[in-house]
């Protein structure tokens, strides 16, 4: 699975992009964002950061497949 | 109209143009521009990056739910990527509805939401460093 | 920029250009334009007469008020005299604020205040007739 | 005196400006305005009528003197 980065987290894992192996396919978006975190402890000290899935902001309980798009959104600041 | 573009392709008179509706009265727009200094620092640029098909998705959404909610007729979005510079414009919102008061209601609506639930993410540049900035949530 | 003019004279970009401020981030412009019913009935279009010297005085009253009350930098309005055809611009407010709420706050005052103490009025013209309108007070 | 006479007040006066005598020079603009509905009724019949005096909204107190340029301010109807 390919992770998307922007901003801060494109800053904090050194990368745009992050290949993540999905332990096991019925995991929920909340607990890969808690595999992130535990790897890269920098994400837990922002404001927020949160997970988007296939383009939509993810709620937590979204089950994860392979070929879903998975983008981490750090605190946004358009506008 | 629902577009990320560089700043030097933001048209703000054809964005307006894009909500005129012959039965509506009232057009409003917000024009987001960069600011010279924040909270007293003298800012030098921002930069706009954004995960832009869902900017796109997120910003159509904030667009029809000004349609729905605020009878809005028409609802154009501008956002800018890439470099802005000071006085420069960062976002164009236009709402066209019938009667005046719901056209204030829908943009501010528009500006409020797009902050809140739009991926993209704004880089300041002082004179010494720039840094992410974290608006919301 | 306070000013009455003929219709094909009013230049959006342009007063959208004279309240750009490099301390403002906001730009909030109200643009009323001519619908093509009221109530049902087919609208033709509208002529606007002035007592001017008095109408531009109370209009700079609105930009100043504006500037005070919502901390604008800059305010301009120009309304339109004589005919006006259905889509084409009767009124364009452009209020530059530092942080947006104003911005919309300070505009939207101007125009409700426009419509009470402003001497314009408004002939409407339809298919069938015409009349003076009666808004205010 | 020229009364300045804009909209309907127009129509209903037939001419864009009136010469008014006043009667005597320490009246007010409230009773100029009792004066002109006392000579054009039909003013009377519009939701609201008011006087500008030099520029200004009357607000009845005014007193009038003879360079004084007065308007008469029907229901304003701009924007």
């Amino acid at each position: 699975m390919k992770i998307l980065l922007f901003g801060i987290a494109k800053d904090i894992i050194g990368s745009s992009v992050l290949d993540w192996k999905l332990e096991d396919e019925g995991s929920t978006s909340s607990e890969l964002l808690v595999s992130l975190k535990t790897k890269y402890p920098e994400l837990s000290k922002l404001r927020s950061i949160a997970l988007a899935v296939n383009g939509e902001h993810a709620l937590g309980e979204e089950i994860l497949k392979k070929g879903d798009e998975v983008a981490l959104i750090p605190p946004m600041s358009g506008g | 109209m629902i577009e990320l573009k560089e700043q030097k392709d933001i048209n703000i008179s054809a964005i307006i143009d894009s909500v005129k509706s012959d039965y509506c009265g009232a057009v409003d727009v917000f024009i987001g521009t960069v600011r010279d200094n924040l909270v007293g620092k003298k800012v030098t640029k921002l930069f706009f990056e954004a995960y832009t098909p869902m900017a796109i998705s997120e910003l159509s959404k904030i667009a029809n739910t000004v349609k729905e909610r605020y009878q809005a007729d028409k609802v154009s979005i501008v956002h800018a990527v890439g470099d802005c510079l000071v006085g420069e414009t960062a976002v164009v919102i236009a709402v066209s509805t019938p009667h005046r008061k719901a056209s204030f209601e829908g943009c501010q609506y528009a500006i409020d939401t797009l902050k809140d639930t739009v991926p993209i993410w704004k880089r300041e540049y002082f004179e010494d460093g720039s840094h992410w900035v974290f608006s919301h949530p």
